[in-house]
């Protein structure tokens, strides 16, 4: 399937790009994090360190574990520091 | 009930006019950019356009069904903010207080960790910072 | 950190100009005359001039101490006041969050039951009734 | 001493006036409520239910059991219901 990958705070800053557009067989947002970390030392410093990075499938918080059945839109990003 | 997300200032007045549906109560709360380091002129907030506004949305709806609100409104500004100007805005209406101050407290626990903004602190000679989440802010939801 | 009693209608923006000190949280509480029989027209509230300033500057000062607030402010109106206008409005500025909440929450409490006003429901056939305290009000105040 | 003694709400209905100039050697609040109460009909209905009055000596508020040693003014009224 074909996701739209978007990142923000720094998570983008490392990454280098706000979204890309990303072919991936990846069942559960974990497969899909391990694809992505093994394009690029960018994406694998982005990654580095998992209990800074939370994720939301088409608009919606996840877990990592969440399957990625249907889904369009994976947003990857540090916790929120809203308010 | 609105949530919104914008770059513009607000007016507490015009926030208020027509609101309550009715209530006895209205509590607001307002966050306002503060300097804490001596050093910082300004912060800068980077949302989630899209899903900014549903989560907001969502708490809200929660928090209304919960407290039984007669109204509620969050305003959340992005972009750049001086220090001293308003970040966000929460206001929630009930018959009475007790429900209007637990509503609009527990809409606070929830922007804080769960809608999705994130914030640099801008200092005078132009280094920017990323704001680090506060453990206590994800014990705060387990209030509720 | 003011408090005052008058019969004319407040604007909250006007009352947050200037208010905060400098401070990150500003919580409001608005009460607003509300009727639940479905008879009511208006509240009629008497005060004890002199008493009633200082009573509200005794509490707002012991608020500031305990909560460690930056600013606080309370307007409480009197007399004639129809269904859906103000009654009331505390305002509380603190560093944090949880200050400030816990600050209008108490002041709200200290208010309700140790501020020399007296309401009368007025109906719309002119009938006057006292309002009574309520039990509740008292035990509130064990929470601080 | 001389007092000035003001009512508030329905006891300042039922005494039928605001406030009232009073001679006393009245010791506590407890002791000038009695010869208050002792008046007439009207100051005796008014103070019928202790429960239901407050009192404020010199515009703070009181125990019935407080001393009158220095007061010049002293309010009665029902429990308080702003907010």
């Amino acid at each position: 399937m074909t996701l739209e990958v978007l990142y923000f705070a720094w998570l983008r800053e490392r990454i280098g790009q706000p979204r890309e557009t990303i072919s991936t067989t990846a069942a559960t947002v974990r497969d899909l994090i391990a694809q992505l970390a093994a394009m690029d030392d960018w994406h694998a410093q982005a990654f580095s360190d998992m209990r800074a990075v939370r994720c939301a499938v088409d608009q919606k918080l996840v877990d990592l574990d969440a399957p990625l059945t249907g889904a369009r839109e994976v947003a990857f990003f540090p916790p929120m520091t809203g308010g | 009930m609105s949530a919104r997300v914008q770059t513009a200032p607000f007016d507490l007045t015009a926030e208020l006019r027509d609101f309550g549906g009715g209530a006895g109560a209205v509590v607001t709360f307002t966050g306002i950019v503060r300097d804490d380091t001596g050093r910082m002129v300004a912060l800068e907030l980077e949302h989630y356009p899209g899903m900014t506004e549903a989560a907001m949305s969502d708490y809200g709806t929660e928090a209304a069904r919960r407290f039984d609100l007669t109204d509620w409104r969050i305003v959340h500004r992005y972009g750049r903010l001086a220090v001293g100007e308003q970040i966000m805005f929460v206001a929630t209406a009930a018959r009475h207080r007790r429900a209007a101050f637990d509503a609009a407290d527990y809409l606070m626990d929830w922007l804080k960790s769960r809608a999705p903004f994130w914030k640099r602190e801008i200092a005078a000679d132009g280094r920017a910072d990323w704001v680090e989440a506060k453990a206590g802010d994800e014990d705060a939801l387990r209030r509720w």
